[in-house]
């Protein structure tokens, strides 16, 4: 296993990077990138020793770290839990970080940024942070390096801060976030408070379990009900079960915010503001990403929760529909990739809250590769056209850029789902896992996954077409301007990342080809294998975070059954069918309405829908002025409130006693017989006094 | 161990020397006079760490109490006064923070303050000297002694440097926080004279107090309460708690920017210090019973402080507000009575007086260049002055609880500790999480400020070309930016002897 | 003899005529007798009290309180020489430079 | 912790030689006189300024001696015996040397700062043989152990002080408080007299012992050459009388510590009389009014048997009322003061207030005296310093001819530093923050009445020293804060008046590490009442 012990330089290379980048970086070659390169590519290269480490057959799950030791009371630390789950992600995040990290040098450094040390600092900070978050074996670490990733973000978001848009976007993607936060925070102190711990998988020492899990310790609550070590159920006056949802849900609001999903995706598109690697890297690929992942790591913890479950379902199909049709109509090329980004980070929620763990990973994997190929693409092109974004400038571009387009082309197929690419295989078993779950479960859970499905159905057609128009409307037909006509070069160091994404959204899709291994029966859904591991024994026995257990929970549990009314075979072709015609279809509507020398907008025949997608469903206009609108007036109140009464006392104490001390001091008339009047009458009163009391007269 | 005596020493000296050195030369003076302090302080930590591995409470535990002197001194008509100090886990920390943050704030005051520096920076000393004593003493006269000399020297440092309105907010905060001392006063004597106590020293009291019966009933209800009552209004005025918060502001805005920073450093600290020596070790049942009711103060202070600094336009008034907000964490972590609910409390002392030092001296270094403070009237510093900008963003995120820096070391383990405190009983979570809130409010105003003013294109009318302050000016944002994050990384260096000296309190509460 | 309550109640009478006279004459000198009266009647309680309880302590406390009042006069009189001087005039009630 | 010095051997001395501190300032005060029958119109300042502050020196150095020598501790306590002379009339206890310290230290204060002040001026000899002749009364006065030598003292108090007043003669000012403070003063001590009467009708003694023992035996008394007797067959004690003249000498007593409702001439006398006397006025006389009470209150009127009687006059209930009443008319009164000097005139009648906690902050039953008459010793001894500094400080201002209002002092930190320090000493200290001993003085006065549970004398403290230190702090902030508006004022600094100054200011701060010699002597002074 010593690929787990340099596992941590996985982490802290690429912190080094951004340390070396940060002080050094304008005194170096390429403003740091070359650190950055060489870090990523040595995190690169170690986690694929990982990778091949886990194929072996090996885990790690141990702290490394012990952050606060709390005496009499919970200790906190760091750990890295290293399963197949964590090693397929480590390998999307570095290869992409890795890619991104070259592409930069074509988008940023070629075209003569300043300010690129603070650039690649920035990367090399997001890329060490997500790698934390992906190693972390508990939940408290996960939140730590969820929030640097955002910091992270919001620094690169904000590069070119010398403008308007992108600090005002960089302040909106960590605030939106940070309201999704807000209850994962909640969360992970609720779960720490209730189990005593946050870790994902128990940590065994020669079989022995010397640190339970939370999911586990959850499951044994619900399933055994060993309940007792729980003081918090009394506290909360909750079932185990309810009170678990409650958690799960609190979580949940972290992954919302920082998956984009409904209803706090409206940061990503304003995100967009920032330098197109970055949107790659961090708003496609990686750190979007975090949010399912999150899940499908504490995934034991859904798996006995219906509700949560059902909640997920619907969030994610919702979105996966809601987002695809505002990128219908939109006009920047990056806007599209940003509302398709959300769209597809709904179906894998979809997948998740109906069951398809698998489907889910999978769908992330293929999702990173090629979104990641395609915003890549989109910054080769604005590259070409100087930084102009809009679609209905370019056009005729394929001829000019053909790597790029070809590249695209592939990234295109894959997302909207065509056989044989990426997209496809994932897509497609997304969709059948939410079927079959619906068609199988009972009760409002059937109902919320048939639902769901029927979005996400719709939702394929619509990813089919903008896709398309999309392609169409960059690459084909006539040139519509200058720069389109003569667009300006990219160099190798574009070109490369290109090409080895495109052939990776062509052929990621192989990994898992479910339905292929259904007819052929030939075991070739190498994914499954993965995430499932052997029979009995191994790391499942020891972690408890493979997908057959998952499934187990899934259906002891929360009732998660799956039904196949055409037979195994009949419902995933069908499923299979379904799709796969409603994206081509798709595509076909695409290509009939912007195929051509000159293609004309067709928004407007949506009428009415047109300007609601275009404001987006005025779900900014809604969180705006929830923001100004209503919390920032009620500042301001609460601030006259402050000063006139509040304050208004203290001052007005003071004014009080000064006011009486101007009356009191006019006893003193000056005149000396007043005195010796007062001075009578007081010794008068006195002696009345004490007589009345004593009762002398 | 005659260390705190030489602390105490070496600043007064310090003060009274610069305070008759030339205008010229009284700066570095005073620099080089407190960093004396500050690195024998350093070393003290040091050696705590590494000699009194483990040592209790100094209230509850006074065999083991590290540096500890004791000197008979009053007799104060059958009550004996003694010079007693001595330090624990809870104490060394604030020593060090006061000690280190004074000759830190000393040098940002190089450029600002341009008149009078040598009265300036005696008064600096001697606030020194005060805050050292009320942070190491252990009687309770002498500890009140330099809680009210502290007074002084605030009181012109706000008068004299302030800014326009300083005279109206020097006298308030002297007026208000001595009224709030002297009602404290009423509150602990009452006690004090209704136990047969023979010695003002901290431990003595604590130990009556806890064994105190047979109480009268004053104002019907128990002399404890009361006295709790009134020592919690004293000690809330300093922290300040909402509703008795309104000489903040006034004092933050006018003060020039290193008492400022001495302000909401270490002198808020005082507030939340004191409350946990006397309220919560010498009165837990007491304050067992009030723990609702006090932890609605403190998330009302949490909520409405984040809610007023969201409607200021000045930074500096921003940071003020904001430092009630994270008082109020302080207070919630207190009641808990669990371990990492006060030990989080009393690291948050450490980690905010980290934080807003640094957020007013960021603040301070702008405007010591731009000479304008209001949200508006500038944009896109970070293009002039990149350094100090990017400290500020640190700062802010610091102070949004970003993870491995302090602030969110502290808040999450207040929260984590005030999660499922028996003390609050059903109550716990729901206040915890509506305390949390508050790290939603805090992002919305601290980014809203930072774009408005830091980003976007530059624009600022001045006579001059604005460009990055000099060394000095930025050196100790930096050195205090590594502080914060080494506390992030590590909290142990200063949690680990905090948990030591906070257990045998939360023992006495029957708490964790 | 006479009962000693007729005494109390003849210097009583006494004081409230001295106190009478400083609450309503303006005039420094008959301020000064006033007072002259009402130390008298102390006097008068003293001789008597002296007599009924047959010691001297009260008689002799009685040349105390003459010899003190006759340097009171004498100060004040000097004092109401210096008030005329300066305000042309021994009406208590001129003098009001300071007040409040 | 008081500790022993080589104990002096009081019993081989005549009994008369414990008044050597009364003593020294009576002979000063004839030395000066003689030196004006040799000389009428001297003007040599140096000479008589000195033959006075040497004369006062002496008298504090001869009583801290006796103080530290155990005069006034019963020799069973290791003391050297408490002399009683003249039958009783006179007693030189812990508490009368006590006083005695505070009147020689102000005393040596005062002359020492007359000699710029009065430079001018003609019949210096006969301004400081009076001031000198008060000094004695007043050092006499604490020694005073009966009603008859009491009063006899009070009137050599008053009688110098009414002239002193009226020192600037040719000043409207000066005359019309000299005026003021004579009729009251001519009045209450007539009040004073009657109440003796009456209190001698219900008694038939005026020695406070004696006194005592009528009241609580109910039975009349007579003093037989030194020693207290029945007087058989006589009719008890009429509380009706008695109390009304407790009442009345309550009154008296009023008068001299410039308390309500016999404060009036207060605020007029320290603002007319030269600023010199104003301190001394202000602190030994209102202190030796002071030690008049606390023993008369303590030794003849004893509060248990008044309590026990259910007829007599509670005196403890009229000091609570009268405290409380005088802390709130001169503070609020000094808050919006136009001149510096008036403002220390009505905060000095604060502080009597203050210090009339002392007899008020007992409890129901009358337990508590002890201390809290100690802690208004103590604090009469810190004031002795503080308020005489602040008022020298005045005069000190008159002296350089910067105006009275509070304007006026704007910016002098610049142009005085060291003179202005030393006043916001005396500021702080009577605010009571702990730069001088007032802090411990006033925390002392305020824990007296937290130790019965008096809360409405607490709260009335708590109320008025904040505003106290309101209103202190507008001098403060004139003199540092505010911007000087234009031309030097300052062109000479004084000698004495400095010296003097900043004496006082240096014996405010020591008070601070030193309160524990003040605090201990005046509990053991007061627990041997």
């Amino acid at each position: 296993m010593a690929a787990f012990t340099y596992a941590p330089a996985i982490v802290l290379l690429p912190f080094v990077s951004f340390l070396v980048a940060l002080f050094l970086g304008d005194r170096m070659p390429k403003g740091g990138a070359l650190a950055g390169i060489a870090a990523t590519g040595g995190s690169l290269a170690l986690s694929i020793w990982v990778a091949l480490t886990v194929a072996g057959g090996g885990v790690y799950n141990e702290f490394v770290y012990t952050w606060v030791a709390g005496i009499e009371s919970v200790t906190l630390r760091f750990g890295l839990l290293l399963d197949p789950l964590s090693a397929l992600m480590l390998l999307i995040v570095t290869l992409i970080s890795f890619l991104v990290h070259i592409f930069s040098l074509g988008y940023m450094n070629d075209e003569d940024e300043t300010g690129l040390p603070r650039y690649y600092a920035g990367l090399g900070l997001f890329t060490a942070s997500m790698l934390g978050f992906v190693v972390a074996n508990n939940l408290l670490m996960a939140f730590m390096f969820f929030e640097l990733v955002g910091l992270c973000s919001y620094l690169l978001i904000g590069f070119w801060f010398r403008e308007d848009g992108p600090p005002s976007a960089a302040k909106k993607a960590f605030l939106v976030t940070r309201f999704g936060d807000y209850f994962f925070l909640i969360g992970v102190v609720g779960v720490v408070a209730t189990f005593g711990t946050g870790l994902f998988a128990p940590i065994t020492e020669g079989g022995e379990v010397v640190a339970q899990s939370f999911p586990v310790l959850a499951e044994h609550a619900v399933v055994d009900g060993e309940t007792a070590g729980i003081a918090m159920l009394d506290t909360v006056g909750l079932g185990p079960q309810a009170w678990f949802t409650v958690l799960g849900l609190l979580v949940l609001g972290g992954v919302i915010g920082k998956s984009a999903q409904f209803p706090l995706h409206t940061w990503l598109p304003d995100a967009m503001e920032g330098p197109t690697p970055v949107s790659a890297l961090i708003h496609a690929a990686t750190m979007v990403a975090a949010g399912v992942y999150l899940v499908a790591r504490m995934y034991g913890f859904y798996a006995i929760s219906p509700t949560a479950l059902a909640v997920i379902a619907l969030v994610g199909g919702f979105t996966a529909l809601f987002a695809a049709t505002m990128g219908l109509v939109k006009q920047e090329i990056k806007q599209v990739l940003a509302y398709s980004t959300i769209s597809q980070y709904g179906y894998m929620m979809l997948a998740l809250g109906s069951g398809g763990y698998i489907a889910a990973v999978f769908h992330l994997t293929t999702h990173a590769v090629f979104k990641a190929l395609l915003f890549l693409g989109a910054g080769s092109v604005i590259i070409a056209m100087h930084h102009n974004e809009n679609m209905w400038d370019m056009g005729g571009l394929k001829d000019k850029m053909p790597v790029t387009y070809y590249a695209f082309l592939s990234g295109s197929l894959a997302l909207a789902g065509i056989l044989p690419f990426a997209g496809f295989w994932s897509k497609d078993e997304v969709l059948y896992e939410a079927l079959i779950h619906g068609l199988g479960s009972e009760g409002g859970l059937a109902t919320s996954y048939i639902v769901a499905y029927a979005m996400g159905l719709l939702a394929v057609f619509f990813t089919g077409f903008y896709t398309f128009r999309m392609v169409f409307l960059t690459f084909h037909g006539e040139p519509r301007t200058d720069t389109a006509r003569d667009p300006h070069g990219v160099r190798w160091n574009v070109k490369g990342p290109l090409a080895v994404l495109g052939v990776l959204a062509a052929t990621v899709g192989f990994i898992n080809m479910k339905p292929v291994a259904e007819l052929t029966g030939a075991h070739i859904d190498f994914l499954h294998a993965w995430l499932e591991g052997p029979e009995e024994g191994g790391w499942p026995a020891a972690l408890v975070t493979d997908s057959h257990h998952y499934g187990e929970l899934l259906h002891d549990v929360a009732g998660v059954s799956a039904g196949e009314p055409l037979g195994s075979i009949g419902t995933l072709l069908a499923s299979a069918a379904v799709s796969l015609a409603l994206a081509v279809a798709g595509a076909g509507l695409a290509t009939t309405l912007y195929r051509g020398p000159d293609p004309v907008e067709h928004t407007d025949k949506l009428g009415s829908l047109k300007t609601l997608f275009m404001h987006n469903y005025y779900q900014d206009e809604y969180q705006v002025w929830l923001a100004t609108g209503l919390t920032y007036p009620l500042a301001r109140v609460m601030d006259k409130f402050d000063q006139g009464v509040v304050d208004g006392v203290v001052n007005g104490v003071s004014s009080v006693s000064l006011f009486s001390g101007q009356r009191i001091r006019r006893i003193q008339s000056g005149v000396v017989s007043n005195y010796a009047t007062l001075l009578t009458l007081g010794l008068v009163l006195l002696l009345a006094a004490f007589g009345i009391i004593g009762g002398w007269f | 161990m005659v260390m705190v005596a030489a602390l105490l020493a070496i600043t007064l000296l310090g003060a009274g020397v610069v305070m008759l050195s030339p205008d010229r030369y009284a700066g570095k003076l005073a620099a080089a006079v407190s960093a004396v302090p500050a690195l024998l302080s350093v070393y003290m930590y040091w050696a705590y760490l590494t000699q009194f591995e483990g040592t209790g409470n100094a209230l509850l535990q006074p065999g083991d109490v590290a540096f500890g002197q004791q000197i008979p001194w009053i007799d104060f008509g059958g009550l004996t006064i003694s010079y007693y100090v001595g330090l624990d886990g809870v104490s060394m920390p604030l020593l060090a923070l006061t000690t280190i943050l004074t000759t830190l704030a000393i040098v940002s005051a190089w450029t600002p303050i341009d008149e009078r520096q040598s009265q300036f920076y005696g008064l600096m000393l001697f606030m020194e000297t005060s805050l050292i004593g009320v942070f190491s003493a252990l009687d309770f006269f002498l500890w009140f002694v330099f809680w009210e000399g502290v007074l002084i020297p605030m009181y012109f440092l706000i008068g004299v440097w302030g800014g326009p309105r300083r005279k109206y907010a020097a006298i308030k905060f002297f007026v208000y926080t001595n009224v709030a001392s002297l009602v404290m006063f009423a509150g602990l004597f009452a006690l004090v004279f209704s136990t047969d106590l023979t010695s003002l020293a901290l431990p003595a009291m604590a130990e009556a107090f806890r064994s105190a019966s047979g109480l009268p009933t004053v104002f019907g209800m128990n002399l404890l309460t009361l006295s709790f009552i009134l020592m919690f209004f004293g000690f809330a005025v300093k922290v300040p708690v909402f509703p008795f918060h309104t000489w903040l502001p006034d004092a933050h805005v006018e003060a020039p920017t290193p008492v400022s920073v001495m302000l909401a450093g270490v002198l808020l600290k005082m507030g939340t210090y004191a409350l946990l020596r006397f309220n919560f070790t010498m009165l837990p049942e007491v304050a067992q019973q009030l723990a609702v009711p006090l932890a609605i103060v403190g998330v009302v202070s949490v909520i409405y402080g984040a809610m007023l600094a969201l409607a200021q336009r000045d930074l500096k008034r921003i940071v003020a507000y904001s430092s009630i907000s994270s008082m109020g964490y302080v207070i919630l972590g207190l009641v808990a009575f669990t371990p990492h609910g006060m030990g989080g409390a009393t690291f948050q002392m450490i980690a905010h007086g980290l934080i807003s030092g640094l957020m007013f001296m960021s603040v301070g270094v702008i405007y010591n260049v731009t000479h304008t403070r209001m949200v508006g009237d500038m944009s896109g510093l970070a293009d002039k002055m990149p350094w100090t900008v990017g400290i500020f963003v640190s700062a802010a995120f610091g102070y949004m609880g970003l993870p491995l820096m302090a602030g969110f070391a502290a808040e999450f383990l207040i929260f984590q500790g005030a999660f499922d405190a028996a003390t609050l009983g059903s109550a716990a979570p729901v206040l915890t999480a509506a305390a949390m809130f508050g790290i939603v409010i805090v992002a919305g105003y601290l980014l809203w400020a930072m774009q408005r003013t830091l980003f976007g294109a530059f624009n600022l009318e001045t006579d001059y070309t604005v460009s990055e302050a000099p060394f000095h000016d930025v050196a100790p944002l930096a050195v205090l930016l590594l502080l914060v994050i080494v506390l992030g990384v590590n909290p142990d260096l200063s949690y680990e002897m905090i948990q030591n000296s906070i257990l045998p309190v939360i023992d006495l509460g029957g708490g964790a | 003899m006479i009962p000693v309550e007729s005494y109390l109640l003849l210097s009583a009478a006494v004081f409230c005529i001295g106190l009478f006279g400083i609450l309503t004459r303006k005039n420094a000198l008959i301020f000064l007798m006033s007072v002259e009266l009402m130390l008298n009647a102390a006097n008068i309680n003293f001789v008597a009290f002296s007599l009924q309880h047959g010691n001297l302590t009260g008689q002799v406390f009685t040349l105390f309180t003459m010899a003190l009042a006759a340097a009171e006069v004498a100060v004040g009189i000097g004092i109401v020489l210096v008030l005329y001087r300066n305000f042309s005039d021994v009406d208590v009630t001129i003098p009001t430079t300071m007040r409040w | 912790m008081v500790t022993q010095v080589a104990p002096l051997q009081m019993a081989a001395l005549p009994g008369w030689t414990a008044l050597a501190p009364v003593l020294a300032l009576a002979v000063t005060a004839l030395v000066l006189l003689l030196v004006d029958s040799i000389d009428p119109d001297t003007t040599d300042t140096s000479l008589l300024a000195g033959i006075s502050v040497v004369g006062s020196l002496v008298s504090l150095a001869l009583a801290v001696w006796f103080v530290v020598g155990g005069t006034g501790i019963p020799t069973g306590q290791g003391g050297q015996g408490t002399p009683v002379l003249f039958n009783g009339q006179l007693v030189v206890d812990q508490l009368a040397l006590f006083f005695m310290v505070i009147v020689g230290s102000v005393t040596a204060l005062v002359t020492l700062a007359s000699y710029d002040y009065v430079r001018e001026h003609s019949y210096q000899a006969e301004y400081y043989s009076l001031v000198l002749l008060a000094a004695t009364g007043m050092s006499l006065l604490s020694a005073t152990n009966s009603l008859a030598s009491a009063f006899v003292a009070l009137e050599l108090v008053s009688l110098p002080s009414y002239a002193l007043v009226a020192f600037l003669k040719k000043n409207k000012g000066s005359v019309e408080a000299a005026l003021k403070y004579f009729l009251i003063g001519a009045v209450s001590s007539a009040v004073f007299a009657y109440g003796i009467s009456l209190v001698y009708a219900a008694t038939g003694v005026l020695r406070f012992d004696a006194v005592a023992t009528a009241i609580e035996s109910g039975v009349l008394q007579t003093v037989v050459d030194g020693s207290v007797q029945a007087q058989a067959g006589e009719p008890a004690v009429t509380m009706s009388i008695l109390g009304v003249g407790i009442l009345m000498v309550i009154g008296g007593v009023a008068f001299k510590t410039a308390a309500v409702p016999f404060h009036f001439w207060a605020p007029e006398a320290y603002e007319g009389a030269p600023a010199p006397i104003s301190g001394f006025l202000s602190s030994a006389s209102k202190a030796a009014g002071f030690v008049l009470a606390f023993r008369v209150f303590a030794t003849a009127f004893p509060i248990q048997a008044l309590i026990a009687d259910g007829g007599a006059l509670n005196w403890v209930v009229a000091f609570q009322i009268l405290a409380i009443a005088t802390m709130f008319i001169g503070n609020f009164a000094a808050a919006t003061q136009e001149t510096v000097k008036r403002m220390l005139a009505y905060s000095s009648v604060g502080h009597a207030g203050y210090v009339l906690i002392g007899l008020a902050a007992l409890s129901s039953s009358g337990e508590g005296l002890a201390f809290s008459l100690s802690a208004g010793m103590a604090h009469l001894l810190v004031y002795g310093f503080m308020n005489t500094g602040a008022f020298l400080f005045i005069a000190l201002a008159e002296y350089w001819g910067v105006g009275r209002r509070f304007e006026d002092y704007n910016g002098l930190g610049r142009e005085a530093p060291l003179a202005c320090a030393a006043m916001t000493i005396f500021l702080f200290s009577l605010a009571g923050l702990p730069i001088g001993g007032g802090f411990f003085s006033k925390f002392y006065l305020f824990s007296a009445t937290m130790n019965v549970g008096a809360w409405s004398l607490a709260a009335a403290l708590v109320i008025n020293s904040a505003l106290s230190l309101f209103y202190y702090s507008r001098v403060v902030k004139a003199m540092w804060i505010e911007e000087p508006d234009g031309e030097d004022r300052v062109e000479s600094y004084p000698t004495g008046l400095y010296t003097a100054v900043v004496a006082a200011a240096v014996a405010t701060v020591l008070l601070v590490p030193g309160f524990d010699y003040v605090s201990s002597v005046a509990f053991r002074a007061a627990t041997l009442l």
